[in-house]
């Protein structure tokens, strides 16, 4: 069947520019830090800020901010529903999302301002860390440079020897559970230091600068070797890998860290507090050191409150994307003092179900026996036409935000074409006939569907995070209309700092989470299959991965389309692979929404149009290093005049 | 002399039962299948493809490092050993801390909101039963027991998310979702401005939590307070000369708090209990929440760890209550000690 | 002895009265009591014809009416006139800003409504039926309190809920009152080892934290455990840790009635032990009882419908009042749906059924109240 | 001092009750002197109490005062008197005793503090003083050992203690009028002797003016100077107290003095049997006191060694103070008292104290017990119907419920109560007709033998007399046999063959009545005799 028709409510306006006016690295006449730390500066705690910075730093042009160049001061409240797991990120850790891990972390490319580019200069990702790169003629050979004279926020240089460890030591290393599974990127590149700034990945096949888009965040951002060596087994010889794991816990802090700003205290439960990192490697075109704000908090609380508190003014900002705020929201910020205004943008927020396919993963007779069930696409396309999708979408919020999500790209992807999409259609009688031809009957009368094997009754033991509103309301609306083809979900809650790890142990029977997938090199891991370990839903288990048919295919495409360059070649790929994921239904799709930004009114060069999620999530599209509030706005800090101080 | 015998005496009896939580809450972790190792095991095969059996030496070796090796009769002495030499409730496997740091944070904020709702609540309650009691059947009288009903009727998730609502979207109030302002939370003295700014939070847990708590109280009083008032010695209290607020306060509330004292023993788990929807519900870290979120992650070692600090509360809360009424009750004291 | 002068009928109607006639008798005289019990009918004839009083069943679905607020009964024709009742549409209209969705009634919507209509069909002890109470007479369908996320019957789930509410309620609060009751009596009673065994359990139960435990246990639990199982299961616990104050409470009082001269004047007379504690120990705690359980039942239905809130208590397709109330857990959906609180009107409204009759039996048991 | 201190005219109250106005007194005129004693007689809720509290301002909730009603004390109007003013009155210049000695003391305060309460509350002296004032007063109301009282709560005296506690609190201000309620009911009667003099000497001393409401009239003679007979709540008689008591002129007030317990019982014929027997009962309670460290358990032997016989139709008569094992005599010897007592019963020749509680179940038709407190006997949640049924019920009398209630119905005319008292509950009875149900519950299993404990203790003149009555009918009606337990020497003298005097739990006389009381051997017993026969109040 053909998807429906979709309405958007995108109210973006684009100002594209050039992928060049966005930034540049150069030398600077003449460089400014925050005033406060001249005297950290004169009590000879730091060195003057041109010690600090690269000899070439990341100079932000003011032509492409919205309100130019900023003023240095003030705190910017973020609140969010995560909780900081660690901060060892190169072990695959997460910080609680909701911006404190981009706030902290920078990657070696970057692919969030990318919106703000115009469509005939998308050649890839934008470069960060990595200032340049360069491909040998056969494109096997990728040579990168570093950012020369960055530092890590101790003052430690940055350089190839983080790199090293971070892929060598991390990603390849099948131990730890990196964001970049081993053999992942680019199908298993090996790395080669050539200087202190200099290395080369060498890739078994031909790639495209595509690949590189996979070593923006949260993919390819280094850790502090010069910390972590010393807790890795392969250095520490008294160290395993849960030390490592361990190795920087949620509540020591600071850390050192890249990024814009150094978490300073953290108080579980309630509080992050974030300083301005004073070696951070970016300036604006005056040669003003960035960031401009000076503090960021992270106040710990719910996804709900994010929202709720944006509209409020009590928070700074808001991805405003749980529907069921919608309305309210937009009323609140109809009112003129509102402190936030509120637009969508397209559809890439989407809902789906992950079966887990990992059948010798489990010794349980009855799981066995249900991931067999999950293996075969009658039983996936029960599901997915006993499932009323305008339904769950007008329980998540009524109105015209929801629409259908079949899985694959969400419709607000540059790759997505209806076209390539097979609907299955909302049929309770199709998904009663399918689960019969499967052998599944209710042979003890009690309404719920037994399987032809154990006999017993087919149970779906489904886990979310109870935190998120939406994901909840989604799991209400699929328990009750799959009870109507007799099959009973037992829905089953895990607190959002323990559903990562959960997850990618394929500690699940199936998940109902939100999973955007928008571009399929970001967070490729988690939903292709492109190593033994991606996607958590399909584990390779000791004994090997038992593959799906067409998961093979999957594969394949996944890297031929980091492979080329073409545009063409690349939408074709992407067609090919909607096609496979929608007919197969790899995962269950439910609904995809749009989303708002909401940034406080009072905070500068939130640029206009900034979409919550395209390239990256809206923190990092946004560009928060160069916000900035003017001086009479600007709010307390609760930390003045200071920075981190490591012993 | 006779009254801390009494206090050691008590204490000593309820080491026995403590013992008895104690093997209940281990038996809890138990029951839930699959130990530390177990997890570790699958997330590492998980992780890393690795076979069960080239994981098992590591396995064996942490097991061995841990204890889990040993019989369960001996896991459980050592854990109530640790618990007993270092205050050691084990590891949390959610949190990767020990169960007392993650305890430690919520407990005392718990404690505070806690105490202050018993005490609060009762004494409103014993406030307005007697006067509802000395009012019978007049208009306020009516009215402290619409009070009181409705706090006993409505489900407190539901004032609370009324309340939730009204401060997000009405009156856009700045405290919410946290027990401290940003500026406080980094404070680890608390000062009166601190505690100002967390009333300012707390207060709908406060509000919420003591309605609802006083209601059993209001009727308790006012139906013991109307019986008191008709004993004769409080005519003769009154035959003697004295003022009114004096035969009410003297001689007829005294008498009238018997049960509700006895029920203050009980209460105490309400401590727990009755701020745990409410903190849910408005999102204020506390240790109700903590226990939900654990259970559902099945973080076993802080489950218990609550438990036996609750179950520990419930039995001080009555030993306390007993204290309470040997102290006002002459009659009771007489029949505790000589019970004891 | 000025004794209450009595007209001739009266003492002829009243000479033969047993004791519970005479208890009706007084039972029926306290208004605020027959309010109380005819509340509470309500509710529990609500709870066991919920098939035939709800007009749909618990999953029936109306997909073009997704939180569609509530259709008064209407029966007052539009011109003025009284009419036989009607219920009216909503017209929606959309914000084109905010894409609020407002309602307003529909007057070409306007259906009447009838009496024994056909409908879903519900079972009973077996049975099959397909008449409802009420419905519109053309089978339209209307929702008198509006309906949920999934277009679900607000009123209806709400009626069937009030089997598993108080089903839960009713079960523990008696089991717990049993229990208690027995145990209390007899330990306070007979004394002894007996008792000194049963008052250490006591304690060690009342040390237990109910909430807390019952989410520990509940982790325990079979996950593909059967609804009904789980529904039982948790009856049970809560039964579990509620027994342990009344019988406490009771012994306390047992002692002191046990030493009651009337007591061993029933000896005197040759009672037996069974008949000493069944009419004349047990009687005399009563009210206590009847406070006791008056006070207990809506905290079982409010545990209930808190645990259900968490989702950890009734499970799906068993609705109860706390399950529906699981979905307005987040101010958004009770600020955009507020009748989907119509729950909590039901529990206040049995609690204080239950709680008025309840003071109303005591009332009419106790010998002291209105002579 | 013959000037009139407090002058009450038209005094009216009313209650307000659920079913309807009481009109409890009506119109009550009386005056008292400086120095003199009102005795306020009557029959049972006649209305003397009310007309009491009206006097101390004290009248329950739903009462209401007539507003014609006049209460003059010492020149001032008290039913215009505001509150506060009032409160200065009470407790001071007019102090009361309530009729209830037992919980008129306030539980959790020690004795000595709450009698210094009064002290300190009116008069301006520091506590120690207030205490050496109680500690006088202690032992003005002839309280053992009074200084270890001082601290000792309510709970641990006994009732005769009590009450003397409350005579101290009311005296403890020297009030101008002592208005005193059945002040010595829990008293013995040589203790009783002692506080009435006490008085006595008080209004000497200090012109101090007693109210005295009583229903024994022996003490109305000794010591009051004037009377006043109250009924349905209007004064029928008045006047000095000897004139009175010499030449009554109402019918009521005859009828009063006339129900004095007179007469003997009838002699037992020689053949009579041995019906009940008790050999050496000795009955040992454990008492234990002090605190965890000093517990001491010592033994109170209430019954001592007592050998004691019944014959059939014989009505044996227990006598001796408060305390001295009357009670715990009685109860061992039908097996329904403490659990340790030792000995020999035999009834009708079988011996029954060895037997367990359903061996003996077939004999409870057979023995009877009457409490000494008939209102805690009687289960206060069933109707009179169903506390006479009971014996019926489990003794398999009456084959239908309708046979039972004819049984009930005779029962209770026996007692001479109308059939209506079946469907109404024990406490919508006066004491006088509980006393009745009880016996009736006695009765209806036809029994041969009846303890009967301190049936009259309660009782008005007139109720006691026809109670009295009713015992020597059944008696030779039914051939009944009592075991009668009373400190009312009258009674015993009126219905008692023979008579067994106790103290301190030991058998300290027996033999026929009309030997002991007239003749007593011991000093105890002519105590005893004298206090009941001669009320002293010199
Ligand atoms: N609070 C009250 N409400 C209704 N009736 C009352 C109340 N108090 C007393 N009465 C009634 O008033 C009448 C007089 O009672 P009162 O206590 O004065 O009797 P009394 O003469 O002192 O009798 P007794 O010798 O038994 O003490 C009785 O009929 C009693 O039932
Ligand atoms: N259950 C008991 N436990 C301890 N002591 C008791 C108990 N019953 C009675 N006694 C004590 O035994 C003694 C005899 O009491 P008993 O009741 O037989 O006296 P009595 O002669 O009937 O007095 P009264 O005339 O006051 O009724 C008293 O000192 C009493 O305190
Ligand atoms: O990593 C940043 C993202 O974190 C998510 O958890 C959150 O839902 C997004 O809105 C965005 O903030
Ligand atoms: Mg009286
Ligand atoms: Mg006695």
């Amino acid at each position: 069947d053909p998807m429906p028709e979709e309405q958007s409510l995108a109210g973006l306006e684009y100002d594209l520019i050039g992928r060049d006016d966005l930034w540049t690295y150069e030398a600077l006449p003449e460089y400014h830090q925050a005033p406060f730390l001249d005297a950290l500066v004169e009590s000879g705690a730091l060195p003057p800020v041109e010690d600090r910075l690269p000899a070439e730093p990341l100079v932000m042009q003011a032509g492409a901010m919205s309100a130019g160049i900023g003023e240095y001061g003030g705190v910017f409240r973020h609140v969010i529903g995560g909780r900081p797991e660690g901060w060892n990120i190169l072990a695959g850790q997460h910080q609680g999302w909701g911006g404190i891990n981009m706030a902290t972390q920078e990657c070696l490319v970057r692919q969030g301002p990318r919106w703000q580019v115009r469509p005939e200069e998308q050649t890839g990702p934008l470069p960060n860390l990595a200032k340049s790169w360069e491909w040998n003629d056969d494109m096997t050979e990728l040579t990168m440079h570093l950012v020369e004279g960055a530092k890590w926020s101790d003052g430690d240089p940055f350089d190839t020897e983080d790199i090293a460890f971070w892929y060598d030591d991390n990603v390849q290393n099948a131990d730890i559970n990196s964001r970049i599974s081993k053999d992942a990127f680019g199908g298993g590149a090996s790395l080669e230091v050539i200087d202190d700034y200099t290395f080369k990945f060498v890739f078994p096949t031909a790639q495209s600068n595509t690949v590189v888009e996979g070593l923006a965040y949260i993919q390819g951002c280094p850790g502090p070797s010069h910390v972590l060596k010393d807790f890795h087994p392969d250095y520490n010889a008294d160290m395993n890998y849960d030390d490592y794991l361990n190795a920087m816990p949620a509540d020591a802090v600071p850390i050192p860290v890249m990024g814009a700003w150094v978490p300073v205290e953290h108080k579980p439960d309630e509080l992050v507090i974030l300083r301005r990192n004073p070696y951070y490697f970016k300036v604006d075109s005056e040669g003003n050191q960035l960031p401009y704000i000076n503090e960021m908090h992270f106040k710990l609380t719910t996804w709900d409150d994010r929202t709720t508190q944006a509209v409020a003014g009590t928070g700074d900002w808001s991805n405003m994307e749980n529907p069921g705020n919608f309305v309210e929201a937009l009323k609140q910020s109809q009112d003129e003092n509102s402190p936030v205004s509120a637009k969508f943008g397209p559809r890439t927020l989407s809902w789906r179900i992950e079966l887990n396919f990992a059948q010798n993963m489990t010794d349980d007779p009855y799981e066995q026996e249900l991931r067999g069930l999950f293996r075969e696409l009658p039983f996936r396309q029960a599901l997915s036409h006993a499932i009323d999708r305008d339904a769950v979408g007008q329980a998540l919020a009524r109105g015209p935000f929801a629409y259908p999500y079949i899985g694959g790209f969400a419709s607000g992807s540059p790759y997505y074409d209806p076209a390539y999409s097979v609907y299955t259609p909302f049929d309770q009688d199709k998904a009663k006939e399918l689960l019969a031809g499967l052998g599944l009957e209710d042979t003890d009368g009690n309404g719920v569907l037994n399987m032809p094997g154990t006999g017993e009754d087919l149970v779906i033991d489904m886990t979310y995070k109870p935190q998120r509103t939406d994901d909840r309301k989604q799991m209400d609306a699929v328990t009750s209309q799959l009870a109507e083809v007799g099959i009973r979900v037992l829905p089953k809650t895990v607190d959002e700092t323990s559903f990562d790890p959960m997850r990618n142990a394929g500690d699940f029977s199936a998940i109902l989470q939100r999973a955007n997938f928008v571009l399929p090199t970001r967070e490729t891991c988690g939903n292709l299959p492109v190593s033994d370990i991606c996607p958590p839903f399909h584990l390779s288990g000791p004994d090997g991965r038992d593959s799906l048919p067409f998961e093979e295919r999957l594969t394949a495409i996944t890297s031929e389309m980091s492979a080329t360059d073409d545009a063409g070649k690349q939408t074709e790929l992407a067609n090919e692979m909607e096609q496979l994921l929608t007919e197969n239904l790899y995962n269950i799709g439910l609904v995809q929404v749009p989303a708002a930004l909401l940034v406080n009114k009072r905070v500068q060069n939130a640029h206009p149009g900034t979409p919550v999620f395209m390239y990256e999530w809206a923190e990092d599209a946004v560009i928060r290093e160069r916000l900035w509030v003017p001086a009479d706005q600007q709010m307390e800090e609760i930390l003045p005049g200071t920075v981190a101080v490591y012993e | 002399m006779d009254l801390l015998g009494f206090l050691l005496k008590r204490l000593a009896a309820t080491i026995p039962l403590l013992i008895a939580i104690s093997i209940v809450s281990f038996l809890i972790i138990q029951a839930v299948p699959g130990d530390y190792v177990d997890r570790w095991m699958s997330a590492t095969q998980a992780q890393t493809g690795k076979s069960y059996d080239e994981l098992l030496p590591q396995a064996t070796a942490m097991r061995e490092r841990l204890g889990l090796d040993q019989p369960v009769a001996i896991q459980y002495l050592v854990w109530v050993k640790d618990i007993v030499t270092d205050f050691d409730f084990g590891m949390s496997f959610r949190h990767n801390r020990p169960v007392t740091e993650v305890i430690g944070v919520r407990l005392p904020r718990t404690l505070l909101l806690a105490i202050s709702t018993v005490i609060l609540s009762q004494v409103i309650g014993v406030l307005l039963g007697i006067y509802a009691a000395t009012n019978q059947y007049k208009l306020g009288d009516n009215v402290a027991t619409v009070i009181a009903f409705l706090g006993i009727v409505i489900p407190k998730f539901v004032i609370s998310l009324v309340i939730l609502y009204l401060l997000a979207f009405v009156w856009h109030s700045p405290y919410i979702g946290a027990v401290n302002s940003a500026q406080y939370i980094l404070q680890d003295h608390w000062s009166l401005a601190k505690f100002w700014d967390f009333l300012k939070h707390v207060w709908p847990v406060l509000l919420v939590s003591i309605w609802a708590g006083q209601a059993y109280t209001t009727r308790m009083m006012r139906g013991n307070l109307l019986d008191t008032l008709n004993m004769q010695y409080v005519e003769t209290a009154r035959a003697k000369g004295l003022s009114k607020r004096k035969v009410l306060f003297k001689h007829a509330v005294p008498n009238a708090l018997h049960p509700v004292v006895m029920n203050l023993g009980t209460r105490f788990d309400y401590m727990i209990k009755g701020e745990i929807e409410i903190a849910i519900v408005l999102g204020i870290p506390t240790v109700g929440p903590l226990i939900l979120s654990s259970v559902a992650d099945r973080d076993m070692y802080v489950v218990a760890a609550i438990f036996m600090m609750v179950a520990v509360l419930l039995v001080l809360g009555n030993l306390f209550a007993d204290l309470l009424l040997a102290l006002i009750d002459p009659r009771v004291r007489r029949a505790t000690l000589s019970r004891a | 002895m000025t004794d209450q002068t009595m007209n001739a009928e009266e003492v002829q109607a009243s000479n033969g009265l047993s004791y519970w006639q005479l208890v009706r008798r007084r039972f029926v005289r306290n208004r605020y009591g027959m309010v109380g019990l005819i509340a509470a009918m309500i509710v529990i004839i609500m709870a066991v014809f919920a098939g035939f009083i709800a007009p749909y069943g618990v999953e029936t679905k109306d997909r073009t009416a997704i939180y569609q607020p509530p259709q008064g009964i209407h029966i007052i024709a539009p011109d003025g006139g009284l009419t036989r009742p009607y219920v009216m549409g909503w017209g929606e209209e959309m914000d084109p800003v905010t894409y609020e969705i407002t309602f307003a009634p529909d007057p070409e919507l306007r259906r009447d409504l009838s009496l024994f209509v056909e409908g879903t069909e519900w079972t009973f002890l077996g049975l099959t039926f397909d008449t409802h109470l009420f419905g519109t007479a053309d089978g339209t369908p209307f929702h008198l309190l509006g309906t949920d996320s999934l277009g679900r019957d607000v009123f209806s789930r709400m009626v069937w809920g009030t089997r598993v509410t108080l089903l839960m309620g009713v079960l523990v609060t008696a089991a717990a009152l049993v229990i208690g009751t027995a145990v209390g009596v007899a330990s306070g009673y007979f004394g002894g080892t007996f008792d000194l065994i049963v008052q250490r359990i006591v304690e060690f139960v009342k040390s237990f934290p109910d909430l807390p435990l019952y989410l520990a246990l509940v982790a325990v639990l079979p996950r593909r455990a059967e609804p009904m199982t789980i529904f039982i299961m948790f009856a049970a616990i809560l039964v579990l840790l509620r027994w342990a104050d009344l019988s406490r409470e009771l012994r306390g009082k047992v002692i002191s009635i046990r030493t009651m001269d009337y007591v061993r004047a029933a000896e005197a007379v040759g009672a037996k032990d069974s008949r000493i504690l069944t009419r004349h120990i047990v009687p005399n705690t009563s009210s206590h009882m009847i406070v006791w359980a008056t006070y207990q039942l809506p905290e079982v239905i409010l545990l209930e419908s808190f645990l259900s809130f968490l989702g950890v208590g009734v499970q799906a397709p068993m609705v109860s009042w706390g399950t529906m109330l699981n979905q307005v857990r987040d101010f958004q959906s009770f600020a955009a749906a507020p009748w989907l609180m119509a729950p909590v009107g039901m529990i206040v409204i049995s609690v204080l059924a239950f709680n008025a009759f309840g003071d109303g039996m005591r009332d009419a048991m106790d010998p002291y109240s209105n002579d | 001092m013959t000037d009139t201190l407090l002058d009450i005219k038209d005094v009216a109250v009313t209650f307000k009750t659920v079913t309807g106005t009481v009109k409890a007194v009506r119109g009550v005129s009386y005056d008292i002197k400086r120095g003199e004693t009102l005795a306020v007689v009557g029959e049972s809720g006649s209305g003397k109490s009310v007309t009491a509290r009206a006097i101390m301002s004290m009248l329950a909730d739903n009462a209401r005062l007539d507003p014609a009603s006049k209460i003059t004390f010492d020149g001032q109007d008290l039913t215009a008197l505001p509150e506060v003013e009032m409160q200065k009155i009470r407790g001071n210049k007019i102090s009361m005793i309530f009729q209830e000695p037992l919980t008129s003391l306030n539980p959790i305060y020690k004795v000595g503090d709450q009698v210094a309460e009064i002290i300190l509350t009116h008069r301006n002296v520091s506590k120690k003083e207030a205490r050496k004032e109680v500690l006088q007063l202690f032992k003005e109301v002839q309280l053992p050992s009074p200084e270890m009282r001082l601290n000792q709560y309510p709970h641990e005296m006994s009732g005769g203690q009590r009450q003397r506690v409350m005579i101290a609190m009311a005296l403890a201000n020297k009030p101008d009028l002592l208005i005193a309620d059945e002040p010595t009911t829990a008293l013995d009667v040589t203790v009783q002797a002692e506080i009435l003099s006490l008085l006595k000497q008080l209004q000497d001393t200090h012109g101090m003016a007693v109210i005295l409401i009583t229903h024994d009239l022996t003490v109305v003679e000794k010591t009051s100077d004037r009377v006043v007979v109250m009924r349905y709540g209007e004064i029928v008689e008045r006047g000095n107290t000897a004139e009175v008591f010499a030449n009554p002129q109402h019918p009521y007030t005859r009828h009063l003095l006339a129900s004095e317990p007179k007469g003997r019982p009838e002699p037992l014929p020689e053949s009579a049997g041995p019906l009940m027997q008790a050999n050496d009962m000795r009955v040992v309670f454990e008492i234990k006191t002090g605190g965890m460290f000093t517990r001491k358990t010592h033994e109170l032997v209430a019954v001592n060694d007592i050998t004691a016989m019944i014959r059939k139709g014989e009505t044996l008569g227990i006598v001796g103070e408060s305390g001295s094992g009357k009670t715990t005599l009685g109860m061992a010897m039908i097996g329904l008292g403490a659990a340790h007592a030792r000995g020999e019963v035999l009834f009708e020749g079988q011996r029954i104290d060895n037997l367990t509680r359903s061996q003996m179940r077939p004999l409870r038709t057979k023995i009877q017990v009457v409490y000494q407190d008939p209102f805690s006997s009687l289960n206060p949640r069933m109707i009179v119907r169903q506390i006479l049924e009971e014996g019926l019920i489990v003794n398999g009398i009456g084959s239908s419920a309708k046979e039972r209630e004819e049984l009930v119905r005779e029962a209770l005319h026996e007692v001479q109560m109308d059939a209506d008292a079946m469907t109404r509950f024990p406490h919508e009875f006066s004491g006088g007709q509980r006393q009745r149900i009880a016996i009736a519950r006695a009765l209806i299993l036809k029994p041969e033998f009846i303890l009967l404990d301190e049936p009259t203790s309660a009782l008005d003149l007139s109720i006691q007399a026809q109670i009295i009555d009713l015992l020597r009918d059944l008696r030779v009606r039914h051939d009944l046999s009592y075991m009668f337990i009373s400190h009312d020497l009258k009674v015993v003298k009126a219905l008692c063959h023979n008579v067994i005097v106790m103290q301190n739990g030991r058998m300290v006389e027996a033999g026929p009545t009309l030997d002991v009381l007239e003749n007593p051997q011991t000093e105890y017993t002519q105590r005893l005799v004298d206090a009941a026969f001669n009320v002293v109040a010199a």
